[in-house]
């Protein structure tokens, strides 16, 4: 923790080299795991007026017997204010959900290890078959009502164990057959979990089931929920509810009621719940949750901030626009990367401050070559040979690149590990293939006998003409961009490149049908290649284009699509294993998995570890204890993984 | 009269029924439907669905079922004044377009006033005043108007507004105001904002009108009976303003009735810019999301203030030149 | 010319009007024009729409201008309601008129008033007043000279209002005499019809109810049977004589017709060009036309005197464009008497030399214009 | 009154209904007569029109700069280069020392600054590219036949990268000059070739729903209104999404084009029908019925020629519309896409605020727009009211 933030302060575009943050994240960790403190609590003046209302409990009652304690990033707070974002949206639910970070457990701040939150303590059986989970005696719902093992098995029956809900069962909680994995309360506070196979990764999917992505969460106030679900409350009402709000039944309705951002009345567990409006309103609001289950080292309930207001934008450049107008006090997501020069120059007038959270490891514009093409054999073929896609590497003038589309932000790497996670595979392959060779790559292909024709470009062995495609979704800022510099890159070395920019939905039908060449897309899943979707595992949906038909051929055990290379194959193998092995052989697959990836550059890596993807981050110059560094990825639920409990206005 | 409004209605069901079948065409058109689109939409956020949920959310929204049991479904709860449910926004459309569409209108009306006044008298002076440096002055002025596309106007009036001025104008509310419930105070923070957008709507429609004005009025000065008013001895204001004006704004009138399906497709990109809660991006968003209830339904609603303009604007047009009301009688 | 739509009644024009005339008597004329000059200043040239006309219309007299269309007598007529627009101008002459003294009660009334209308600013009051008030127009299209958007009425009561304040009641009541007088069946439903709803001949009479409306001492008519049929073309002159005597008023009859101007005119102005080619009593211009020009216009109308089936000789040649005047005397490329190195060269004066009415051609004097002989 | 109408005889025949008299006598008259053709009479009304004719040149010099952008061009549009992102626009100087030379433009140096990441530009005195006309340059083919490297403009001793950029470049250092050159004749030949589609479509439809009336008439009259209800964003965004998603950017501009025309036509259709309505009953048009001309002939060989004035006035205020549909289009994401050059692309570019606030000059597609649309606008109205002065 200390060594972020010391690390941090070295300004933009700096490589990030710290494997004491590794120790830096356990230390946190345990600084966590510390037991009830023997000071009193403290709470907000808003709530203390409620409790000498005796409109509320006092704190000592709402607080579990075992409070989460979250150590502030700069110090100890002061309550009250509003904390203003923008969202774009229902579209933009995960706005909420990264916010909220309303998990079973949680990453630490450098997204290096698991550490407690709702679930106090875990422990895997010796095979690893069985997880026991223990929560926190004490703890309620935003409503007062008692959290307990309820919650979880709430979420195993009403949902998991109805098929209207779940017609087929989610990979992270099946068992090696595919069917659903035993779950059962040993008491209200202890929960176990039984796998058929060693699942060591299960503590990690936990920290996933948040309810992003606008799902339910895995754990669930069934004390409310149940009057929506036919096999607990009143089928008759059930309708009634369903034809009233004009829905096709009961599942949509449970649906609605169950997801917090789309129902302000369901009780929660975040530090702010949702405040009398929705995800689809103009203002999005969340109040300070009375009954939050987290205090700071100094016994304060958390959060500081008594509001988050979250305002609606049609349009992205609008919200930067409001952000530079300093109408928004800590914004990260939507903030783009080509108005920071703007940003920057008018932060002093507005009351701001800029600091930027580089992605975390990976690759922020890969170049992913379809490894199956079919539609021209020939072609698919030269996209197969990995000279052909070792050339494009080293044709690409990635210098280039970083400083038109990144502002000279970023490292030149490949898609692979950051370099302080334990998955890093070394810099000889971060940084394989990278170094800009034109003559080489010529050489290279000539030497697969492309010839040039008469106007300069190259043909196919054949004769046949050779057109590469790039498909681009303009879904972050410079990916056309990067995609046009490596398009006139290519036309240098003699292959006819055409850009295309695509509307997401377009694109995502044509590599669903495997109809595209190449694509830009990131590979921000190289910290967490064992879980969720990882973009290097070819069975993932909606992954990258390059293995799409291997993707069938697992889907149908084999029957359809195209089986596998043994590279691609081994893949597969090493995710496998890694999901029912321990943290050591992990590391050594993860860098295994690594190494290949450099070495068969399915995705040929240009720019790493710019602040591209929400890493730009604009927070109101008063606003303490926001990090200066935190590890930036989806799965880390950025800017939750900063502890916004801990935001607090000087 | 009563005829040729009855006349006119007799069309409208069908005129709707083609409607409401071409919206549903139009939406169905792009390949894919709303979760391939939801999909790319969080994929595009770094995170996705497992098979198990999209399976459930193609159930939920009846996705899986063909498109023309789709669009019997949509209109039978149409029919039943039920304006459905917004796949994205998971809310009755009727609650999601009810304030925008109300706001919608406060900005056309706005944009409409303002035109009219700018350009009615701008046209005539023009006209009275042809070929003079005035005349010219306006001409250019009017097209100059005519021929800035809108967002980027809008793009640089906010900045130079926050740069120069300190004022930010994006929405139509303060965020304090955007939720409350309609009182004066939200009024005036409304009128605070709605200024900005309206001029930039106007501008455009002002090079037209008083283009269409001035050309009007040119023939109508030219006519015999202006002549002959002046014989009368009618001063020459008098003169213009009593009779070929009435005549020069009549098609000016008429446009009326286009002018919701214009400002609709040119408001959109100001609302857009400006992120204003209008009607239009919500559109955009339907549209490029395949919401396809909620696109269905506003394209429906604009197609009906279409043809209720329209009919205003023939009838407002009757009650202008008596001829056609004759006629229609 | 085509055929000038005429009645039965025999061209010869039979004496008229009050046994002896104002002009007989040597009294003040209403209307005086000297000299008049309206030019059009086009990036093509100048046009000499009127150049130079000179005539007198006395009191209670019918004069008639006549000359094929293009000859500017309907410039004439805008530049005495000084109703011509820029690039038009008058340049030079005078317009003058004098308000005659009523007969009988309306003497009361009366308001002496005498001015050069040229020289009144013509969006001015004073020449507002004398517009429709003093000197009225009765316009060639009676269809498009009404608003297609008010009702007759209101157009008529306007005018009256702007000349004679009174309540629009009161203007109502004098509208719908005015109507009855031009002899509109059923007035008081007229009053509120459209021009569009009423017939040729009945618009006219609206026409002219409403220029009558202020009881002008001057009316011009513009041509105001051309757009109409003989039938009624004859009612409506009937109805013009008829009132022109009941009120004494003068008549400035502008047409191209001949046979219109045979039936009601005193006295006729021949013009061409812009240019008064011969002026006189109407039955000298028909007995005895003493210009060639005017002579080939009476050749080319027909009468019972000439034959059926014989196809009517029309005036050899036609109008030059307005631009590409000759030189000398206008019509000498279309003249039978063309008198080559006099014609082509100068151009005649418009004198009474060898006595009776005054004519512009060197078949009968030697004046040229600008004063001095030819020798 | 129109002044001198009483004057020259033809007009005159176009407005009094009984004129036909008077002037059956002009014309019988004799080889005399001067008649001045309609054109002729409408340029010379048009000239009248001292704006209108400076248009008429401003639209001549964009549509030279259409047909050959390439002789324009000082760059190639596409060479990027991110050393030169966002240099402003290096204007022509002629005073060098205070003292006045051949035109020429002072180099440029640049570096990114460290804390806002902006790249910052400074004059380099020293450096001076003196400005040639009809330089060597990049080699292109003119109208895609002749090769040449010949182009407007040139700088001697400048290559390449360090060309200098008249106007600046964007963030990927690609000389906007020479983009907007590109650019030019695409945005441009999308509004002519749109609405050259459009007009042959509302003629045809126009004219056979004016000529034919009854219940063809009817039909077209319920299309038209049905199209223009629509609002369009919905028809564009459904025809364009469902272009086929492989088609190479040209192929998506064609079609694009056609879209546009498809939905444009419904304006001139009223316009044209109107006409017909009117004419239909005029004189020659029943003379020729009488005569038994066919009922194409009729309209094609008597109509149409009738009122061709029109349909020119109609179509040159018909293309600006298309040009502003393109920029809308394109910003929406629904029209054309880079790598294509277009100036609603270039508009859609500089549509952040770093353009707006940190490279204005990114905006200057815009201004040729304005300058185009406005040129074009006033050009067709000078037209239309020198076509006809009288009708409504």
């Amino acid at each position: 923790m200390i060594e972020v933030s010391t690390a941090a302060s070295t300004g933009p575009g700096r490589r990030l080299r710290r494997p004491a943050a590794w120790l830096g994240g356990a230390l946190a960790a345990l600084l966590a795991l510390g037991t009830a403190l023997a000071q009193p609590y403290q709470e907000a003046p808003m709530l203390a007026e409620l409790v000498a209302a005796g409109e509320l409990p006092p704190v000592e009652e709402r607080l579990p017997e075992e409070p989460l304690v979250i150590e502030p990033f700069e110090g100890i707070g002061t309550y009250g204010g509003v904390i203003r974002r923008g969202f774009t949206g229902p579209g933009d639910h995960n706005n909420y959900t990264r916010w909220a970070y309303d998990s079973l457990l949680r990453f630490s701040v450098d997204g290096s290890e698991i550490v407690p939150h709702i679930i106090r303590a875990w422990e895997p059986s010796e095979d690893f078959h069985t997880w026991t989970l223990h929560l926190r005696p004490g703890m309620k719902w935003s409503d007062g009502h008692p959290f307990t093992a309820d919650a979880l098995l709430f979420y195993y029956e009403a949902v998991l164990q109805n098929e209207e809900l779940t017609p087929s069962v989610p990979v992270w909680i099946a068992n090696h057959d595919g069917t659903l994995a035993a779950m059962r309360a040993i008491d209200d506070y202890t929960v176990e979990v039984e796998f058929d196979f060693p699942y060591t990764l299960f503590p990690m999917e936990l920290t996933f089931r948040d309810g992003g992505d606008r799902t339910l969460a895995a754990h669930l106030p069934g004390h409310y929920l149940a009057q929506f679900h036919p096999d607990y409350g009143d089928p008759e009402e059930i309708a009634r509810m369903v034809s009233e709000a004009g829905l096709n039944d009961w599942t949509q309705l449970f649906m609605q009621k169950g997801i917090i951002t789309d129902n302000p009345e369901r009780p929660s567990t975040a530090a702010w719940v949702p405040y009398r409006s929705s995800v689809s309103d103009q203002v999005f609001t969340l109040r300070r949750n009375p009954y939050y289950f987290a205090v700071d080292p100094a016994g304060n309930q958390l959060p500081y901030v008594d509001e988050i207001q979250f305002r609606f934008f049609a349009d992205v450049e609008a919200l930067n626009f409001a952000a530079v107008a300093g109408e928004l006090d800590m914004q990260d997501r939507h903030i783009q990367l080509t108005n920071y020069p703007v940003l920057v120059e008018n932060a002093e007038r507005s009351g701001y401050r800029v600091i930027t959270w580089p992605t975390f490891g990976g690759n922020d514009a890969a170049l992913w070559v379809n490894q199956q093409y079919t539609i021209d054999p020939e072609l698919g073929e030269l996209l197969a040979n990995r000279d052909f896609r070792i050339a494009l590497s080293i044709g690409i003038d990635r210098e280039e690149i970083r400083e038109a589309a990144f502002l000279g932000l970023g490292e030149i790497r490949q898609p692979v590990a950051a370099p302080w996670h334990p998955y890093y595979p070394g810099d000889e392959y971060a940084f394989q293939h990278t170094e800009f060779d034109p003559e080489r790559a010529n050489e290279i292909l000539d030497g697969l006998g492309l010839q040039r024709g008469p106007n300069g470009m190259r043909t196919l062995p054949s004769g046949a003409p050779l057109r590469l495609e790039i498909s681009v979704v303009p879904a972050f800022g410079p990916w056309p961009d990067v995609a046009q510099l490596i398009a006139s890159d290519f036309a240098d070395l003699g292959l006819t490149t055409d850009v295309q920019v695509r509307e997401r939905t377009a694109h995502f039908t044509m590599r669903d049908a495997n109809e595209l060449i190449m694509e830009i897309w990131n590979e921000d899943t190289s910290g967490f290649p064992f879980t969720g979707n990882p973009k290097i595992d070819p069975r993932s949906d909606p992954a990258t284009i390059f293995a799409v038909e291997s993707r069938t051929w697992y889907a149908t055990d084999g029957e359809r699509g195209r089986e596998p290379t043994p590279e691609i194959a081994r893949i597969v193998e090493i995710i496998e294993e890694a999901k029912t092995v321990g943290t050591d052989r992990q590391i050594e697959l993860a860098q295994e998995l690594n190494r290949l990836v450099a070495d068969q550059l399915y995705g040929i890596g240009t720019v790493g570890l710019t602040p591209m993807i929400q890493g730009v981050v604009v927070v109101n110059a008063n606003l303490a204890n926001v990090p200066d560094l935190v590890a930036n990825d989806w799965p880390l639920r950025t800017p939750g993984d900063a502890r916004p409990e801990t935001f607090f206005y000087r | 009269m009563h005829w040729y409004i009855l006349k006119r209605l007799a069309i409208v069901p069908l005129m709707l029924f083609l409607f409401s079948v071409i919206a549903f065409a139009l939406i169905q058109a792009p390949p894919g439907d709303f979760l391939t689109s939801y999909i790319a939409e969080l994929a595009q956020g770094g995170s996705s669905l497992d098979q198990a949920q999209i399976d459930a959310l193609r159930r939920q929204y009846g996705l899986d079922r063909p498109i023309y049991e789709q669009y019997f479904l949509w209109v039978g709860s149409l029919l039943k004044g039920d304006l459905g449910i917004s796949l994205e926004w998971r809310r009755s459309n009727a609650e999601l377009i009810g304030e925008r569409l109300l706001l919608t209108l406060a900005l056309t009306t706005g944009s409409l006033i303002f035109t009219w006044l700018v350009a009615i008298p701008i046209g005539i002076v023009s006209a009275t005043r042809q070929y003079s440096a005035v005349d010219y002055l306006f001409t250019v002025l009017n097209y100059v108007g005519l021929a800035t596309p809108n967002f980027m106007l809008a793009l640089v009036l906010m900045w130079v507004a926050f740069d120069r001025f300190g004022v930010s104008v994006t929405g139509l509310f303060s965020p304090e105001y955007a939720q409350a419930p309609w009182s004066w105070a939200r009024f005036a923070d409304l009128m605070s904002h709605i200024w900005l957008p309206m001029i930039v709507l106007g501008v455009a429609g002002t090079a037209q009108i008083a283009r269409v004005v001035r050309a009007n009025l040119l023939d109508e000065l030219g006519k015999p009976y202006a002549e002959m008013a002046r014989a009368k001895g009618l001063p020459e204001w008098k003169l213009v303003l009593k009779y070929p004006t009435r005549v020069a704004i009549a098609p000016v009138v008429s446009t009326l009735g286009w002018y919701f399906p214009q400002l609709l497709s040119g408001g959109l990109v100001v609302s857009v810019v400006m992120s204003l809660p209008t009607v239009g991006p919500l559109l955009l968003r339907a549209l490029v999301g395949q919401d396809m209830y909620l696109a269905g339904t506003i394209i429906l609603i604009f197609c009906v203030l279409t043809v209720i303009g329209t009919l205003v604007s023939d009838i407002l047009l009757a009650v202008l030149d008596p001829r056609i009301r004759m006629d229609a009688a | 010319m085509t055929l000038p739509t005429r009645t039965a009644a025999s061209p010869a024009p039979a004496p008229r009007s009050p046994a002896v005339s104002e002009r007989e008597r040597g009294g003040e004329p209403v209307l005086s024009v000297r000299d008049l000059k309206t030019h059009f200043r086009l990036d093509e040239g100048v046009v000499r729409a009127v150049d130079g006309v000179s005539f007198d219309l006395y009191p209670g007299e019918v004069v008639g201008i006549v000359g094929e269309s293009g000859c500017g007598k309907s410039i004439t007529m805008k530049s005495i309601l000084r109703l011509v627009q820029p690039p038009g101008r008058i340049v030079g002459g005078e317009i003058r008129y004098r308000r005659p003294e009523p007969v009988g009660e309306a003497r009361r009334r009366y308001k002496p008033f005498e001015a050069d209308l040229a020289r009144l600013p013509p969006q001015g009051r004073r020449m507002r007043q004398v517009r429709g008030g003093d000197i009225a127009l009765i316009p060639q299209e009676p269809m498009a000279s009404f608003s297609p958007l008010h009702t007759i009425g209101e157009q008529i009561v306007e005018a009256i209002r702007l000349h004679e304040p009174m309540p629009k009641a009161r203007a109502r009541e004098v509208a719908i005499a005015k109507l009855r007088e031009v002899g509109m069946p059923s007035p008081e439903q007229r009053f509120s019809a459209y021009s569009w709803q009423l017939s040729g001949g009945l618009r006219q009479r609206a026409i002219i109810a409403m220029a009558l409306a202020c009881n002008p001492s001057v009316l011009i008519a513009d041509e105001p049977t051309t757009a109409i049929d003989v039938t009624t073309q004859a009612q409506v002159l009937e109805l013009l004589k008829r009132l022109q005597a009941d009120h004494g008023s003068s008549i400035l009859f502008i047409t191209h017709d001949l046979g219109v101007i045979a039936q009601v005119a005193d006295h006729v102005v021949v013009m061409y060009l812009g240019k008064v080619m011969e002026q006189g009593p109407v039955s000298d211009i028909f007995h005895r036309p003493r210009h060639p020009y005017t002579r080939a216009l009476l050749k080319s109308m027909p009468s019972l005197h000439s034959e059926p089936r014989v196809a009517l000789p029309t005036v050899a040649g036609s109008i030059p464009h307005p631009l590409h005047r000759p030189r000398g005397c206008a019509f000498h490329p279309r003249c039978p008497d063309f008198m080559p190195g006099r014609c082509d060269v100068r151009v005649p004066a418009l004198s009474a030399a060898g006595g009776r009415s005054p004519v512009a051609c060197f078949l009968h004097h030697d004046e040229v214009e600008g004063g001095g002989h030819d020798a | 009154m129109q002044p001198g109408s009483e004057l020259v005889p033809v007009e005159k025949t176009d407005r009094v209904p009984d004129g036909a008299g008077e002037s059956a006598e002009v014309v019988a008259a004799g080889p005399a007569v001067y008649v001045a053709p309609a054109w002729k009479l409408t340029w010379w009304r048009f000239r009248k029109h001292k704006l209108a004719v400076a248009c008429l040149w401003v639209f001549a010099v964009v549509a030279l700069i259409a047909l050959a952008p390439e002789f324009f061009a000082t760059q190639d549009p596409n060479a990027t280069a991110a050393s030169n992102a966002y240099i402003p626009p290096q204007t022509v100087r002629v005073l060098h020392e205070g003292r006045v030379t051949w035109p020429f433009v002072y180099g440029v140096r640049g570096e990114r600054n460290q804390r806002t990441l902006r790249m910052e530009w400074a004059l380099d005195e020293e450096t001076r590219y003196p400005l040639r006309l009809f330089a060597r340059g990049y080699p292109y083919r003119l109208f895609g036949l002749i090769p040449t490297d010949r182009h407007l403009l040139g700088f001697e001793g400048a290559t390449g990268r360090d060309t200098p950029r008249l106007l600046g470049t964007d963030r990927l250092g690609r000389d906007q000059w020479s983009r907007l050159m590109y650019g030019t004749r695409i945005s441009l030949s999308i509004g002519l070739v749109a609405v050259a589609l459009s007009t042959v479509l509302g003629i045809v439809l126009g004219g056979v729903s004016g000529y034919f009336g009854g219940w063809v008439d009817n039909v077209i009259q319920r299309l038209i209104e049905l199209l223009q209800a629509l609002p369009p964003i919905p028809i564009w965004l459904a025809l364009s999404a469902s272009l086929p998603r492989t088609w190479p950017v040209t192929w998506v501009y064609f079609a694009i084009t056609v879209i546009l025309a498809l939905l444009g036509w419904t304006r001139l259709a009223r316009e044209v029908r109107g006409r017909f309505l009117s004419l239909r009953e005029e004189d020659f048009v029943t003379a020729a019925r009488l005569v038994g001309a066919s009922r194409s002939r009729v309209i094609f060989s008597h109509m149409v020629p009738s009122f061709t004035s029109h349909i020119i006035a109609a179509v040159t205020l018909a293309i600006p519309l298309m040009i502003l549909n393109e920029t809308f289009l394109s910003f929406l994401g629904l029209g054309l896409r880079p790598p294509a050059i277009s100036w609603g692309v270039m508009l859609q570019e500089a549509q952040n605020l770093q353009s707006v606030v940190n490279a204005p000059w990114l905006l200057i597609p815009g201004l040729l727009v304005i300058v185009t649309v406005l040129a074009l606008n006033i050009l067709g109205d000078g037209l239309r009211d020198a076509a006809d002065p009288y009708s409504s």
